[in-house]
């Protein structure tokens, strides 16, 4: 569905990431994970437009996804919720969610998905009408995680999603994040540095480290692994 | 930026000066020689205008307010009093100076946009007063006995030496502005009057100051323009232009630096006067659009001003090392006798916005030496606490000692010289400055010798584990780590007693977070106290020797890690069942 | 580094600047001497229509003169117009009369700089430089200096205001019988108007019998005034003195003294200034509103001088000659009888002679109807007072009678 | 009738001329305050598009014939109106070859934020136009000619100009068109979003580059509407813009910088602060009355009468 060749991207001659390789098949779940800095943010700008790379490929669907601009690129599908939420703060949470929808599938399937989101996420449908910018850092995540799915989207990518957020909270975004994966059938790319959360739900997973991809295997493989155990998981 | 070496600086501004007297000399009409003038006043007038807005970031639109004021005065105490020139002008910057106090008591509050806007009101409220006052055009009469006395020499050259004068002066003001504690504060509000404010940066005692040298330079530029143009109308010295000049020349040349506004309106004043004289009879108007064209052009090129532009292609000087290596601190020191004293003493600490209790009630004590955490929720008002220590927020009840003394009230740069320092979620450093040089700026809270704080920076850097190497890199370029470090050592050095740490670890990898808590351990060891709010629970349990959990602006729980963490309300609250099972994994 | 590329910039750009001027200079050289003089003048910014008007008046007169022959005393040299665009501050006018100095040192004379702040700078430099500056600005401050080489053509502002008030009072009562008893004033605070209504207020109204009753003054440009008009309304004076200086002024006040019913003629209005004679305010208000209105001018159309108006006209297009024409057209002149007295192409010598002239006939005495001939101070004497008045969509000469094209209407209330 | 009498009458005619000129005054400001909403842009040559405005109305009414056909009454409103796509098509363009060289993504990482750069830019924009405008237009200053600016309906003891009144009407309601634009339709709420947060705007699929040269393009047209309508009423020079850049700011500010509902409350507050003040103050000092309310207005509420007050640390 996704899949990332040798990709190289770079800021004023520092290289952020250089010749990353990732799959992403449909319907998978793939973690990728890295200590901060390793460019895992930087992938997923790369994804979505936001950084243009020095080389390499990204295909989506068979479509060449750097031919594409940034704007369009959520209309293929790709819905990205990024690192630090990034609300709409003056807009309400209702807006927030049809903004999500902006695309064409979120438009055709707006109801549908908006019943998704508050039933995944209730807390919103209590506070539709509030401001984004008034709510607490555990449910603005959430609704960036309803504004994304409320594009309909095949692919959704989660940056960070747990990033400052109390365990117990971060504990509900991933189970719920599990849910959409299992339950609704989209594809998840995750990008997180709490290594053991993410690698616990994934199919498969990529260490991402300065710029490179220093491994790569299913879930079990990893969570076998020495290397990331000892670096890692702290085990 | 203080990398320059002065005796450098010195020397351009006395080739400056040199290469000015021999154009002045070289060039025969009187015109050229008019244009050389009007440079120099306009760059005194852009200088003027980045000693405060261009250091300071206090964007002013309104400069005109004290160039008009230095005019008037030095034109209506000559013709209403018969005094010369050379007292008259002295006698606008008085007045400047004095607009500057009242300006700044009115307007330091405004930020931003609200502060750059409201500036362009003070001008054109003087315009229309003195317009009403009948001093639409106001002629300084000709003196034919006597006119040196009255500043009207036989010979203009004069008139643009006074300028050169005055601009030197400008120079030197800057310059030293620029290279000491003054401009480092400066830029500290620069970049963000709170977090400055929170370093100890009393920023009124340094924000005046600016004001008042800015207001006096632009009031000097006015008097002596009044002079050379010999006739003052309120449009001229008040208006929308005058201010805008200041403007231009300052971001055309290049923002917070002594050369930008002298390179500006080298190069726009007489651009701006060939068009007129060549183009302005020819197709009126033509002028005015080559001029647009030319700015539009050369801004699209060069986004930060001339200067900045030159020197980042051309001039990016290479990274200075530290010269002497001091001797290692963090080993050699002594681990100090914990005395268990308190330090910190909250009692009933309460603060709501609104209907909203974010602080509730809040009642702690952090004991000297210690390394305390706090932790909660989102929301839980954590962050809040810290801004009603630090001095960011009143308490709307409570009282919180530190060190003994009562500390509610006082600003945060009091609070901070009382011995709290504090770190901030959002790290915002100097880009073009060192990491040295940025963890100097930090060190003027505890000392005012300027070799005394890099000696107190480079044991702060020691402490946060940042190497020489590192210290001489230029900030922009800094990952993550390094920037969580430089925030450190920049807290540490003012030496605080009481560290206050915001989320210090967010989004550090698992290498790096072990790096920064050995940091911590090391701050702690050293004796400061501290006191840290963090998510990352792992690396909490291991760091901090007790635990306040707080929910709802609540505290529900304080103590040991290992009680805190078992204690049900807490889990409920904060932890999570998942955590508890992990933990207990991890155990087994 | 800096100092090297500041001193390149530097000399760069005075370099070129050098340059161009010598190019520029350059082909005078090569033909039969010309002598030039300047008109310095603001041709962009907000008053750029007015430097416009200056230059067609002057162009009419240069061209006239060297086809009659040019300067006969000195071998039937050319006149050369200098173009200076004084810009829209008074530092520009300052610079640009400096470098027109300095580009041309042989100028014998010149005209501006219509603004009296702008004429004021520029004379600065002119009276040092020893070359004669002719101007129209009214300010009375011009000729308060002092100088040696400024010649005021125009009456100052306090001078027409004690001569036009009492010819205007009497034309009232000639027309309906009675004196007028109140006055209201409203004027904008620019020099010109303020020079006008100072001597009225310091007691020339209460020597004509006058009282005060509306006394309004605004800082232009003005953005409604109703709020002027209402206090006219309220205190209904019988004569109502209108001292705006822009066009965009006077149709707001204009209009509205006609939106409150106090215009056409219901309260007769006087005005002051060219600029409220020209065409363009008849194009922004439209005659019916302008009917009746009078207006004071220093120099107007007047009798004896159709056939400069006609050739104006036909050259311009404009629908007449005003002030601002008129006077530059008059300026070439006096500088060329000046010159052809002098017998030589030097300023100093120039403003000699301006300073002796008396002219009661040709194109300059035409231009300025009383004739040219100036006061030790710089004032011409006896610069007569033209009274105009908006008749059928024109403006037109009334007063004084041995100049008038037409008949005064007074307003019948 | 009393010394209170008069005076009530006075100030009742005030107050209407107030809110007459206001109206006009807050659509400008409206226009001014989109951009800065959405692009965060300090746009110097505002005035300069009013002036566009008022050219574009001038040769709409006469030239195109819009007068000759929908006569002195429509036509002027007409015209107006019009004016707002003409100069929209100029505000497009100049966003898409300049401004948007310096803003939205462009301007992130640049020293403040790129608006040292955008001030000078814009103030470059404002020379070229007015200059222009001296070549293309000439010095002449113009008017659209209509009977409605110099008459006017009588209620009771009070006049009330009729061209100020429909320009204000037009005002109000093109004000609301937009407000319904921006809180209703999907490309106004895209708008939003991308000036509360670009980069989220464009993970949602909004083309952000678009809406800011939408804004853009809409802040230039609004205040070009205004400039149409002030151009039946006032006469106007290539220069004018200047004259009115100052009182938008102003107006701007004090509604609360980003608050397209305090821009106009903003502009209208100048108004009728303008012809209040000269009830009790001379009427020279009407222009300092605006500055003194606006600074007294701004040191009670730092961030404008709308503006957010919540400042983060």
């Amino acid at each position: 569905m996704l899949r990332i060749e040798s990709l190289e991207v770079a800021y004023g001659g520092l290289r952020a990431l250089d010749g990353v390789s990732i799959e992403v098949a449909q319907g998978q779940f793939v973690a990728v994970v890295g200590p901060n800095g390793a460019g895992k943010t930087t992938l997923f700008r790369a994804i979505s437009g936001t950084v243009s790379p020095a080389g390499g490929r990204i295909s989506y669907d068979g479509h060449d996804l750097l031919a594409l601009p940034a704007a369009r690129r959520a209309h293929m599908g790709i819905a990205h919720v990024p690192e630090g939420r990034q609300m709409f703060p003056s807009m309400t949470v209702f807006e927030n969610l049809e903004m999500g929808a902006y695309t064409d599938a979120g438009r055709a399937r707006w109801r549908e998905t908006l019943e998704l989101v508050f039933q995944l996420f209730p807390v919103l449908q209590e506070r539709k009408g509030q401001l984004a910018g008034t709510l607490s850092g555990g449910e603005q995540q959430m609704l960036a995680i309803g504004r994304g799915l409320a594009s309909a989207p095949r692919l959704l990518m989660l940056d960070e999603p747990s990033m400052g957020l109390a365990p117990a909270v971060a504990d509900t975004i991933f189970e719920r994040i599990q849910q959409i994966h299992r339950e609704h059938g989209i594809t998840v790319l995750l990008v997180e540095q709490r290594v053991a959360e993410a690698l616990e739900s994934c199919d498969l997973g990529y260490v991402l480290e300065t710029g490179h991809v220093v491994m790569q295997g299913t879930h079990d493989a990893l969570i076998a692994d020495e290397r990331v155990k000892k670096a890692y998981l702290g085990l | 930026m203080g990398r320059r070496s002065l005796r450098r600086d010195l020397f351009a501004i006395a080739g400056i000066a040199v290469a000015f007297v021999v154009a002045l000399l070289l060039v025969e009409s009187a015109y050229y020689r008019l244009i050389l003038t009007l440079v120099v006043i306009w760059a005194t007038m852009g200088l003027a205008w980045n000693m405060l807005s261009g250091y300071g970031g206090l964007i002013s639109f309104g400069h005109a307010a004290f160039f008009g004021l230095g005019a008037y005065t030095a034109t209506l105490a000559m013709v209403q009093f018969d005094i010369t020139p050379w007292l008259g002008i002295p006698m606008g910057v008085l007045v400047g100076m004095l607009a500057g106090v009242l300006i700044g008591l009115a307007t330091f509050r405004l930020r931003g946009h609200y502060f750059a806007l409201s500036m362009l009101a003070y001008p054109l409220a003087m315009l229309y007063v003195f317009e009403w006052l009948g001093y639409q055009e106001v002629v300084l009469p000709m003196k034919r006995e006597n006119p040196a006395a009255y500043m009207q020499f036989s010979d203009p050259r004069v008139h643009a030496l006074l300028g050169l004068g005055l601009m030197v002066l400008a120079l030197l003001a800057s310059l030293a502005v620029e290279r000491t504690r003054f401009g480092m504060a400066l830029l500290a509000i620069k970049q963000n009057e709170a977090a400055a404010e929170a370093a100890g940066i009393d920023t009124w005692r340094w924000k005046m100051p600016a004001i008042i040298l800015s207001a006096g330079f632009a009031a000097a530029a006015g008097g002596l323009y009044a002079v050379v143009l010999l006739v003052v109308t309120p449009p001229t010295v008040f208006g929308v232009l005058v201010s805008a000049q200041a403007l231009i020349v300052c971001l055309f040349g290049g923002v917070g630096i002594l050369w930008g506004p002298v390179i500006g309106a080298a190069i726009l004043v007489p651009l701006a006067e060939i068009l007129h004289g060549e183009l302005g009879h020819v197709i009126p108007g033509i002028q005015g659009v080559v001029y647009g064209v030319a700015i539009i052009v050369i801004i699209l090129l060069a986004p930060e001003g001339i200067y900045w532009r030159l020197r980042d292609r051309f001039f990016r000087a290479a990274p200075m090392v530290p010269d002497a290596v001091p001797v290692a601190t963090a080993e050699a020191a002594v681990t100090p006798m914990r005395s268990h004293r308190p330090l910190l003493v909250l009692e009933g600490v309460s603060r709501s916005f609104g209907g909203l209790r974010a602080v509730d009630n809040v009642s702690l004590t952090v004991e000297e030496g210690a390394i305390h955490g706090i932790i909660g929720p989102n929301g839980a008002g954590k962050t809040t606490l810290f801004n009603v220590i630090n001095g960011f927020l009143k308490p709307n009840g409570g009282s919180i000692r530190f060190d003994g003394k009562d500390i509610v009230g006082l600003k945060p740069n009091r609070v901070c010289r009382a011995g709290v320092g504090r770190t901030f979620q959002i790290v915002r450093v100097f880009p073009r400055m060192t990491v040295l040089e940025n963890v100097v700026s930090g060190a003027y809270v505890a000392t005012t010798d300027d070799r005394e704080a890099e000696r107190l920076a480079l044991r702060a850097i020691d402490t946060a584990g940042l190497s020489r190497a590192e210290a001489a890199q230029v900030a922009s370029g800094l990952t993550m780590r390094q920037l969580r470090l430089l925030e450190l050592a920049r807290a540490l050095a003012g030496q605080p007693k009481l560290l206050l740490l915001d989320e210090i670890l967010a989004g550090l990898g698992h290498a790096e977070l072990e790096e920064v808590i050995e940091a911590i351990r090391r701050v702690a060891r050293g004796g400061t106290t501290v006191l840290i709010i963090e998510h990352t629970m792992h690396a909490m349990v291991r760091l901090a020797e007790r635990f306040s959990v707080l929910d709802h602006g609540a505290l529900i729980a304080d103590g040991k890690p290992l009680d805190v963490t078992r204690d049900p309300a807490v889990i409920e609250a904060y932890l999570g069942k998942k955590w508890v099972q992990r933990a207990a994994d991890r155990v087994a | 580094m800096l100092k090297v590329r500041l001193r390149s910039v530097l000399t760069a750009a005075l370099a070129a600047a050098v340059l161009l001027s010598v190019v520029t200079a350059a082909p005078a050289e090569a033909q039969p001497k010309e002598v030039k003089v300047a008109v310095i003048a603001p041709l962009s910014g907000p008053w750029a229509r007015q430097g416009q008007l200056m230059q067609m008046g002057a162009e009419m007169a240069i061209d006239e003169i060297n086809e009659k022959g040019g300067i006969k005393a000195l071998g039937g040299a050319k006149m050369k117009l200098i173009l200076v665009d004084a810009g829209d501050t008074a530092e520009k006018a300052k610079n640009a009369a400096q470098r027109v100095l300095a580009q041309e040192p042989d100028l014998v004379g010149g005209t501006g700089a219509w603004l009296s702040s702008f004429t004021l700078a520029v004379t600065e430099i002119t009276e040092r430089a020893g070359v004669p500056m002719l101007t129209l600005s009214y300010s009375d401050a011009i000729t308060e200096r002092g100088f040696k080489y400024v010649f005021q053509t125009s009456p100052t502002g306090g001078t027409q205001a004690r001569a036009a008030l009492p010819t205007i009072l009497e034309m009232a009562q000639k027309a309906t019988g009675k004196k007028p008893k109140t006055v209201g004033i409203i004027m904008d605070n620019t020099a010109a108007p303020v020079s006008f209504a100072k001597p009225m207020r310091e007691g020339g109204l209460q020597k004509l019998g006058l009282e005060l009753v509306v006394d309004e003054v605004f800082t232009p440009p003005l953005a409604d005034a109703t709020a002027l008009v209402q206090k006219v309304r309220r205190a209904k004076p019988d004569i109502m003195l209108l001292l705006p200086t822009s066009v965009p002024d006077d149709k707001l006040i204009l209009e509205k003294f006609n939106e409150f019913k106090l215009g056409q003629g219901r309260i007769p209005l006087i005005a002051n200034g060219a600029h409220i004679g020209s065409p363009e305010l008849l194009k922004n208000v439209g005659p019916q509103l302008l009917e009746g209105l009078m207006f004071i001018v220093a120099n107007w159309g007047v009798k004896g001088q159709e056939a400069i108006i006609e050739r104006f006209v036909k050259r311009t297009g404009e629908p007449w000659i005003t002030q601002d024409s008129m006077t530059a057209y008059g300026d070439m002149w006096i500088l060329k009888e000046a010159l052809e007295r002098a017998g030589a192409a030097d300023s100093k010598k120039v403003a000699e002679e301006i300073r002796k002239l008396d002219l009661k006939e040709g194109p300059a005495a035409l231009a300025f109807p009383g004739g040219v001939k100036f006061e030790p101070n710089g004032r011409r004497a006896g610069a007569h007072l033209v009274i105009v008045q908006w008749q059928k969509g024109k403006a037109v000469t009334v007063y004084p009678a041995e100049l008038a094209v037409a008949e005064p209407i007074w307003p019948k209330q | 009738m009393g010394e209170l009498g008069w005076f009530a009458i006075d100030f009742l005619q005030a107050l209407i001329t107030g809110l007459l000129v206001g109206g006009t005054y807050a659509l400008m400001c409206v226009g001014l305050g989109m951009i800065f909403g959405v692009m965060r842009v300090v746009n110097f040559a505002q005035g300069d598009f009013l002036m566009l405005g008022m050219y574009a109305a001038y040769y709409v009414a006469t030239a195109l014939g819009v007068m000759a056909v929908l006569g002195p009454y429509v036509g002027p409103v007409m015209a107006g109106l019009l004016a707002g796509p003409a100069v929209f098509v100029v505000g497009w363009l100049l966003h898409r070859f300049l401004i948007g060289r310096v803003t939205g993504v462009a301007a992130v990482g640049a020293e403040a934020e790129g608006h040292y750069a955008q001030i000078i830019l814009t103030l470059g924009i404002a020379l070229v136009l007015q200059n222009g405008g001296l070549i293309l237009f000439g010095s002449l200053p113009l008017s659209i000619p209509t009977p409605m600016s110099r008459e006017s309906w009588e209620i009771w003891e009070f006049l009330v100009n009729q061209a100020r009144t429909v320009s204000f009407g037009v005002a109000i309601v093109v004000a609301l068109l937009l407000y319904a634009f921006l809180k209703r339709t999907p490309l106004g709420k895209s708008m939003r979003a991308a000036a509360d947060n670009p980069e989220a705007a464009l993970y949602m699929g909004i083309d952000v580059d678009r809406c800011h040269r939408t804004a853009f393009a809409l802040g230039c047209a609004i205040t070009a509407i205004a400039g149409g309508l002030i151009a039946s009423t006032q006469s106007f020079q290539p220069y004018i813009g200047f004259d009115f850049v100052i009182t938008m700011y102003a107006g701007v500010v004090l509604g609360g910088l980003g608050s397209i509902l305090g821009a106009f409350w903003g502009g209208m507050t100048i108004g009728l602060v303008q012809q209040l003040s000269a009830l009790m103050l001379p009427f020279q000092l009407q222009n300092t009355a605006i500055f003194v309310v606006f600074l007294l207005i701004i040191f009670f509420r730092p961030h404008g009468m709308f503006g957010r007050s919540a400042e983060r640390t």
